[in-house]
């Protein structure tokens, strides 16, 4: 009984985590929204898929995509708009 | 518009086909052979608690070697592509408008003192995970990126400080040599290229264990904290132009 | 033997080292970066040597001490030796290239380079899929920097175009591996292809698949490609299209092995297209590296042709994979390379390399490796391939394949002529000493290979003919004066009779003859000639080394190679006349058609038989007998320009130097009659769906003969009458052998001795005029009669004989063929070739008298008689006219006697010196003595009538007040027969011209229109790429 | 769960690649592909998840005598790290370009960048 309610707190869970990352994506792909908050959302989804991978048994995996996808990369993607802030806001 | 709509039409046709993907699959239930293997042998064959430090360190270790170079790659490139060397260079009005912007803000205090106070730690915490890469979650990689948030904390306190470049080279280029070198005394010592036997197994589930995943791991460690560093570096002195 | 890990731990272990260094030591790192390529050369080499030699198996490396599919395993065998050499030598010899750009980038990137070296070696080593991945995407990631060594500053976006495409394919290839994996519980490729897991309808597998093929860059998804061909360095160009498709080729090979060749069609499909769009594309192209670019991509279609066919190459698919393989990277690297000298983009720039023959040989080897033409690996490959896929009745692709070699051959010798023709800048040049030197490697790679193929292939090597070899030996000879080239010129062809002489037939004998003796006699006039005349000798030696083996040639593909050989030997002939070079690429590519036409007929007779005699024509099975035939008369018939096929001959013929012009009316043109000889004594008459062949060629040999003479007679241009003539002349041979009886044949014969003498004597007198006079045109001569009066005789001795009036040789060629034509059942061809007579004498009559008589033009009053020697040949061919019409039987008669084996009927009896036939005799003697009798009585009269002639003043006419707006137009001899151009001048419109212009103009706005597709945005590309993989899936799946 | 973990994954990819092909704001082009890397990376995951197992780690709560029964596949970890790495890569160095790009030409509008075509 325990594992079904685990499985079906997980089940749920997985879902939720799913949804959010999927509104993420969309804010980051979405061109009315400025460029940083597409940027954040970008590093949002990876996030959120890091807590997915740790659901689905994959600390290691969860933590590479914390540190490497999730925090570099938005840092990164920051350190280049700031670079570019000129001709950031130009579609 | 119409393009759109083309991106669209195919974006689905791709949803079509990964569609047909998702219904051809079905979960496994027992572990495929080669799954079982490393659930079975990984201990007795590597003396690693985490099999997928196992996996990435020596029965994959090709792959990893050559991620650790993607990595050198990138490091590399991104150094190439912002050295002006480049033919064609030319001043722009936009490199013009941004020399014109005033420089980052000083940093606040708070950021300095605690900069001051979170380098070590981070540098430390990234070591454990480094060490601890072949007995629980983490190993070289996210060990390397942590050490290289350490060093990008140090770069946002004081974004005019000179870190050692020829330093982080060293690190990089040595820890790479030493991968590879430790790959080939594998081949030369123990069953192949990478094989982890050149160092005795240890017990299993110690810090001192696993042959030479540890000290791989080190390596990998350094080098990919050195790459990373490296980027943020060469990044960092684009301002000072 | 080293390990094979060596190809990843070497260079890797340098890339590392080379940080270490300290800064500024540029030289060392250049010189272990050096070290290091060569030393993996050398091991490439050794296991090369050793797996040829047989020494070894192929191996299996694992790592990590555990067997596959639980580690990563490696594997090299014999191609997987082979293509590591190759990356690595290219690798070498780019840096070596690169030297100065190298030292100025540093260390960075020459670790980078070695990297992207060691990435290629390692997808050609791996046999683990996702291992696969990480070195492809080792390589993309490499390709994005090193596009940065190039000093254009279009390649940061060209590179950011191949970044985004190279996403979506690592996101394709991904998803395709994990579910593979899933699938069949392995990574290791050789686990799934033997598991059985994977089946044919895999879409994991089509993934893969799919991805791996848009590695190679496939048309039309790959405009990031071309722009990175473009606008990358030279140096990296060649390493990514040597070397780069080289391992990506291999990759696509090994994952086919998955899923039981089912994917083989997809590989077939998308090779062909891009086989054929690739070279479309590359018509319409002007910058030298993009369409390099393209023929990059559309070489790599072909590979995955072969590739995909491999089911049915069985034994031979290393072979011909390997051969075009090596055709290409080699050819393609140093194409690369040389551009990387010339300074500006546009294809004439490359004319810069006129300064040196030896730039030249360079870029004629690459060239003509790419095309394939023998004697370089490609030749022997495409032969192979053709043979196998007719064999296995795949002649749909076969075609597909031959159309865009065609259109290869057009845009690549296209561009040789802009090089070959046209005023050169001096500075277009930028000559290093290491570059050189990479090209001068490249060069001598490609005969290296070409022997090395010639080695391997069953058929034997071409490079053991002794006149071939004879041919490239003229090339070391480049630096002599032109006279003592010319007897050795001369003397060899002459030693070369001697020694064959009694191998010969009679049939050979006469040609031979034509050949060996007649070639000397015209190059006596180029004894005229001053200087070096750098490129003259060799490509006349190529060609009569060509024909010289033609003759003798037992196999299809001796045959086959001398006829390329005659091809590449007098098309560089004809470029060399002054304004040929429109002219020398229609002779070129119908030459090329036809001689794909024969490939394709030959394949079809050999039935898989890579080595088909001749001699086996007459077994072929009767399906197909007939389309051979057709296909072989059509190639053959390409060569005797008849009409339809004719437009390549008039601007040739006459645009030609004056001792070329000769040679190829009076020698190359019976290359084809050869053929059709052969091909006709072999294979008999044949009837496709109830038309029978020969009959075709009857009437295509009467309609050549009329609309060739009528034509004539409307040419202002001295050398295109002539021309025009050779192309009605033929299809009087043409005619004699489509009547396939005893007579027509030796009507034929008759017309091949004939025509070599009178048709080489006039282009002589008439080139020897032209050179005098400095134009072709006959309206501006007139009366040279007393100038040049030995040109006078030759030419009209000449035109007695090819009027065919007694007494001279003429005569007896119509005699047989009035006598041959009896005997035949066909009226209506026989009438039209009657009507072809008279009009011959408009043109010949033309020819004598508006530029020997008339008025003598005031520019022309201090013109000297033609050069003694060209005047020489002329004096021998009339002698030789003289004899041949006196005692034809010298010739004649043992062709006679040996035709009655093929043709017992109607045979001629040869008594004495009269010739009887079934329906009269003949009696050159006699005739001649006639003759004499009429004309000496003729003379004398118009002696004593012209004693009381007035002599006109030249202005004794006076224009009506007004200054035309075209002077020639009142000459009389402009529009000499307007009135029969009135009556006949709708039969000599240029139908054939337009309908062949109308071709080549929709191909190229097909072309132009194609191109617009890629419009240079790198997102429109990706696009692209997307749009291939999904109706590449839609297709695949509506197909299976 | 495994089929959450891939429909997620999948769609991810399908709305980065959307995003990817129809913004021409190069910036806007790379994290649209961060997005579908993310998404790749979910699928690999997902497809090597077997449900009521735990993670490929050897400990207590795993002996290694019954770890063929109770852990995960551990091989597309392994991948995904890989990928995950990689990504980072490429990322990094496209964005090095967009850089360089900008500081050349003074804009990061992808159509602007068609000197090189036909």
């Amino acid at each position: 009984m325990d594992l079904f309610i685990r499985d079906n707190l997980m089940l749920a869970m997985l879902l939720l985590l799913s949804l959010a990352m999927l509104v993420a994506a969309f804010m980051a792909i979405y061109s009315k929204r400025s460029l940083p908050i597409a940027m954040l959302a970008a590093g949002l989804v990876s996030l959120l898929a890091s807590v997915q991978f740790l659901l689905l048994g994959a600390p290691d995996v969860a933590m590479t995509e914390a540190a490497i996808g999730s925090g570099l990369t938005t840092f990164l993607f920051f350190f280049i708009l700031g670079r570019v802030r000129g001709g950031a806001n130009r579609d | 518009m119409i393009k759109r709509f083309l991106v669209l039409l195919l974006v689905l046709s791709m949803g079509v086909m990964f569609s047909q993907l998702l219904v051809g699959y079905s979960p496994d239930r027992q572990l495929n052979a080669t799954a079982h293997y490393y659930a079975t042998q990984t201990a007795s064959e590597t003396g690693a608690a985490n099999i997928v430090s196992a996996i990435i360190v020596t029965y994959r270790g090709l792959d990893t070697l050559g991620e650790v170079t993607v990595l050198f790659l990138a490091a590399a490139i991104v150094g190439m592509v912002l050295s002006a060397k480049q033919g064609g260079q030319s001043p722009t009005s936009a490199s013009e408008a941004e020399r014109q912007l005033p420089p980052y803000p000083p940093v606040g205090e708070l950021l300095a003192t605690g900069t001051q106070l979170l380098v070590p730690l981070i540098l430390m915490f990234g070591a454990y995970v480094i060490v601890n890469g072949h007995l629980t979650p983490g190993g070289g990689f996210q060990g390397g990126a942590i050490l290289a948030s350490g060093m990008l904390l140090l770069l946002l306190s004081d974004p005019l400080r000179t870190i050692g470049h020829r330093l982080i080279s060293v690190v990089e280029s040595f820890s790479g040599l030493a991968f590879v070198l430790l790959g080939i005394l594998g081949l030369l010592l123990a069953g192949g290229f990478l094989d982890n036997k050149i160092l005795p197994l240890g017990t299993f589930g110690s810090l001192f264990s696993a042959g030479a995943i540890p000290v791989i791991y080190i390596f990998i460690g350094l080098k990919v904290g050195a790459e990373f560093s490296s980027m943020l570096l060469n990044l960092a002195k684009t301002e000072e132009r | 033997m080293v390990s094979a890990l060596s190809f990843i731990a070497l260079p890797l272990g340098t890339a590392f080292t080379l940080g270490l260094l300290p800064q500024g030591m540029q030289r060392v790192n250049y010189l272990l970066t050096l070290l290091a390529l060569a030393l993996l050369s050398l091991i490439a080499a050794s296991w090369l040597l050793a797996f040829a030699a047989g020494e070894i198996a192929t191996q299996q490396i694992f790592t990590a001490g555990t067997t596959p599919p639980f580690s990563i395993n490696l594997q090299i065998g014999m191609a997987e030796a082979a293509g590591l050499l190759l990356l690595n030598l290219t690798g070498l010899l780019s840096v070596i290239y690169l030297r100065d750009t190298l030292h100025q980038q540093g260390a960075r990137a020459m670790a980078v380079l070695l990297i992207f070296i060691m990435a290629l070696s390692g997808i050609v080593l791996t046999r683990d899929l996702f291992n696969l991945f990480v070195f492809i995407e080792l390589t993309t990631i490499a390709t994005g920097g090193l596009i940065l060594l190039s000093h254009d500053k279009r390649a940061l976006g060209a590179g950011f175009k191949y970044l985004v495409a190279t996403q979506i394919i690592s996101i394709t290839l991904l998803i395709g591996t994990i579910f593979l994996y899933h699938d069949s519980g392995t990574l290791n490729i050789d686990g799934m292809a033997a598991g059985g897991l994977i089946t044919g309808e895999s879409l994991a597998l089509f993934l893969v698949l799919i991805a791996l093929i848009l590695e190679l860059k496939p048309f039309p998804a790959n405009g990031w490609a071309l722009d990175i061909y473009e606008s990358a360095h030279p140096a990296f160009s060649a390493i990514l299209s040597a070397a780069a498709a080289t391992a990506a080729l291999f990759a696509v090979d090994r994952l086919l092995l998955v899923g039981s060749n089912s994917w083989l069609p997809l590989a077939t499909a998308v090779g062909v297209v891009s086989f054929v769009g690739a070279n479309l594309l590359a018509l319409v192209q002007r910058n030298d590296r993009r369409i390099l670019g393209y023929s990059s991509i559309a070489q790599m279609g072909l590979l995955l042709v072969v590739v995909g066919q491999r089911d049915i190459l069985g034994e031979s698919y290393l072979f011909i994979a390997g051969g075009i393989l090596l055709a290409h990277a080699i050819a393609k690297a140093g194409l690369f390379w040389l551009s990387g000298i010339i300074v500006a983009r546009d294809l004439s720039d490359w004319r810069a390399l006129q300064r040196n023959p030896l730039y030249i040989f360079a870029f004629a080897t690459f060239i003509a490796m790419l095309v394939g033409l023998p004697p370089f690996p490609g030749f022997y490959a495409k032969w192979d391939l053709v043979h196998l896929l007719a064999a296995h009745d795949r002649i749909a692709l076969l075609l597909a394949l031959l159309f865009a070699s065609l259109l290869e051959a057009l845009f690549l010798f296209r561009w040789f002529g802009y090089v070959i023709k046209g005023e050169a800048n001096p500075e277009g040049i930028i000559c290093a000493r290491n570059k050189l030197g990479v090209i001068a490697a490249a060069t001598v790679a490609a005969w290296g290979v070409a022997y090395l193929w010639g080695e391997m292939a069953l058929q034997g090597n071409l490079l053991y003919s002794i006149p071939l070899l004879a041919a490239l030996a003229f090339l070391l000879l480049e630096w002599l004066a032109v006279p003592y080239k010319n007897v050795l010129a001369i003397s060899v062809l002459l030693g070369w009779f001697v020694v064959n002489y009694a191998d010969y037939n009679p049939l050979q004998l006469i040609f031979a003859v034509i050949i060996l003796v007649g070639g000397p006699l015209i190059l006596l006039s180029s004894f005229y000639a001053r200087g070096r005349r750098i490129g003259f000798y060799p490509a006349t030696m190529l060609m009569f080394a060509g024909m010289a083996q033609l003759i003798v040639a037992k196999s299809s593909f001796d045959f086959f190679a001398a006829w390329e050989i005659l091809t590449i030997g007098s098309y560089y002939l004809i470029l060399r006349g002054k304004a040929s070079e429109p002219h020398a690429i229609s002779y070129i590519i119908f030459s090329l058609g036809g001689a794909f036409l024969m490939l394709t007929g030959f394949a079809l007779a050999a039935a898989g038989d890579l080595n088909f005699l001749l001699s086996n024509l007459s077994e072929v099975a009767p399906a197909v007998a007939p389309w051979v035939f057709l296909l072989l008369a059509i190639g053959f018939m390409t060569k005797t320009a008849a009409i339809g096929v004719h437009i390549w001959l008039p601007g040739a013929h006459a645009e030609a130097e004056s001792d070329v012009s000769p040679m190829l009316s009076g020698i190359l043109l019976k290359a084809g009659l050869f053929g059709l000889m052969v091909l006709m004594l072999e294979m008999g008459r044949q009837s496709l769906y109830g038309v029978d062949l020969t009959h075709v060629m009857l009437w295509i040999g009467a309609l050549s003969a009329l609309l060739g003479n009528l034509m004539a007679a409307f040419q202002e241009d001295a050398k295109r009458l002539l021309a025009y003539s050779s192309i009605a002349q033929l299809g009087y041979a043409l005619f004699g052998l489509a009547l396939m009886n005893h007579l027509g044949w030796l009507l034929a014969l008759m017309f091949v001795i004939n025509h070599f003498i009178y048709k080489s004597m006039l282009f002589l007198s008439v080139g020897g005029v032209a050179k005098r006079t400095g134009t072709r045109l006959m309206y501006r001569m007139g009366g040279l009669i007393t100038l040049m009066p030995l040109s006078f005789i030759a030419v009209l001795i000449g035109i007695i004989a090819v009027s065919g009036v007694p007494p001279l040789s003429g005569f007896g060629g119509r005699w047989i063929f009035y006598n041959a034509i009896m005997t035949a059942e066909y009226r209506l061809p026989l009438i039209i070739i009657f009507l072809a007579g008279p009009i011959a004498f408009l043109y010949l009559f033309r020819l004598i008298h508006t530029i020997f008589l008339g008025q003598l033009k005031d520019e022309h009053r201090q013109l000297r008689e033609a050069p003694f020697w060209m005047i020489l040949p002329q004096m021998i061919f009339v002698a030789c006219l003289m004899v041949f019409a006196l005692v034809p039987g010298l010739a004649l008669k043992r062709v006679d006697h040996y035709l009655l084996q093929y043709f017992p009927e109607g045979g001629l009896s040869w008594d004495g010196l009269t010739i009887t036939s079934h329906f009269g005799y003949w009696s050159p003697i006699s005739i001649m003595v006639i003759v004499g009798v009429i004309f000496m009585t003729l003379f004398a009269w118009l002696l004593f009538v012209n004693r009381r002639a007035q002599k006109v003043k030249q202005f004794n006419i006076v224009f009506a007040a007004e200054r035309p707006f075209r002077p020639e137009t009142t000459h009389f001899a402009w529009n000499f027969f307007a009135p029969y151009r009135k009556a006949l001048g709708f039969l000599t419109e240029p139908l054939v011209t337009r309908f062949w212009d109308a071709i080549g103009e929709a191909l190229h706005s097909l072309a132009e229109l194609l191109r617009r597709f890629y419009n240079g945005n790198g997102q429109t590309y990706s696009v692209h790429l997307l749009a291939f993989v999904v109706i590449t899936f839609l297709l695949a799946r509506g197909v299976s | 769960m495994a089929y959450i973990a891939l429909a997620t994954g999948f769609l991810l990819i399908l709305i980065g690649l959307y995003g990817a092909l129809t913004h021409s704001h190069i910036l806007r082009m790379i994290v649209a592909f961060t997005v579908a890397n993310t998404g790749v990376n979910l699928v690999l995951v997902g497809v090597g998840y077997m449900g009521g197992r735990t993670a490929p780690i050897l400990d207590k709560a795993v002996e290694v005598s019954a770890a063929a029964q109770r852990i995960i596949d551990p091989l597309p970890q392994a991948l995904v790290l890989t990928a995950i790495v990689i990504g980072l890569g490429v990322t990094a160095l496209m964005l090095t370009y967009a850089y360089r790009l900008y500081v050349t030409r003074g804009t990061l509008d992808i159509s602007r960048y068609t000197e090189l075509k036909w």
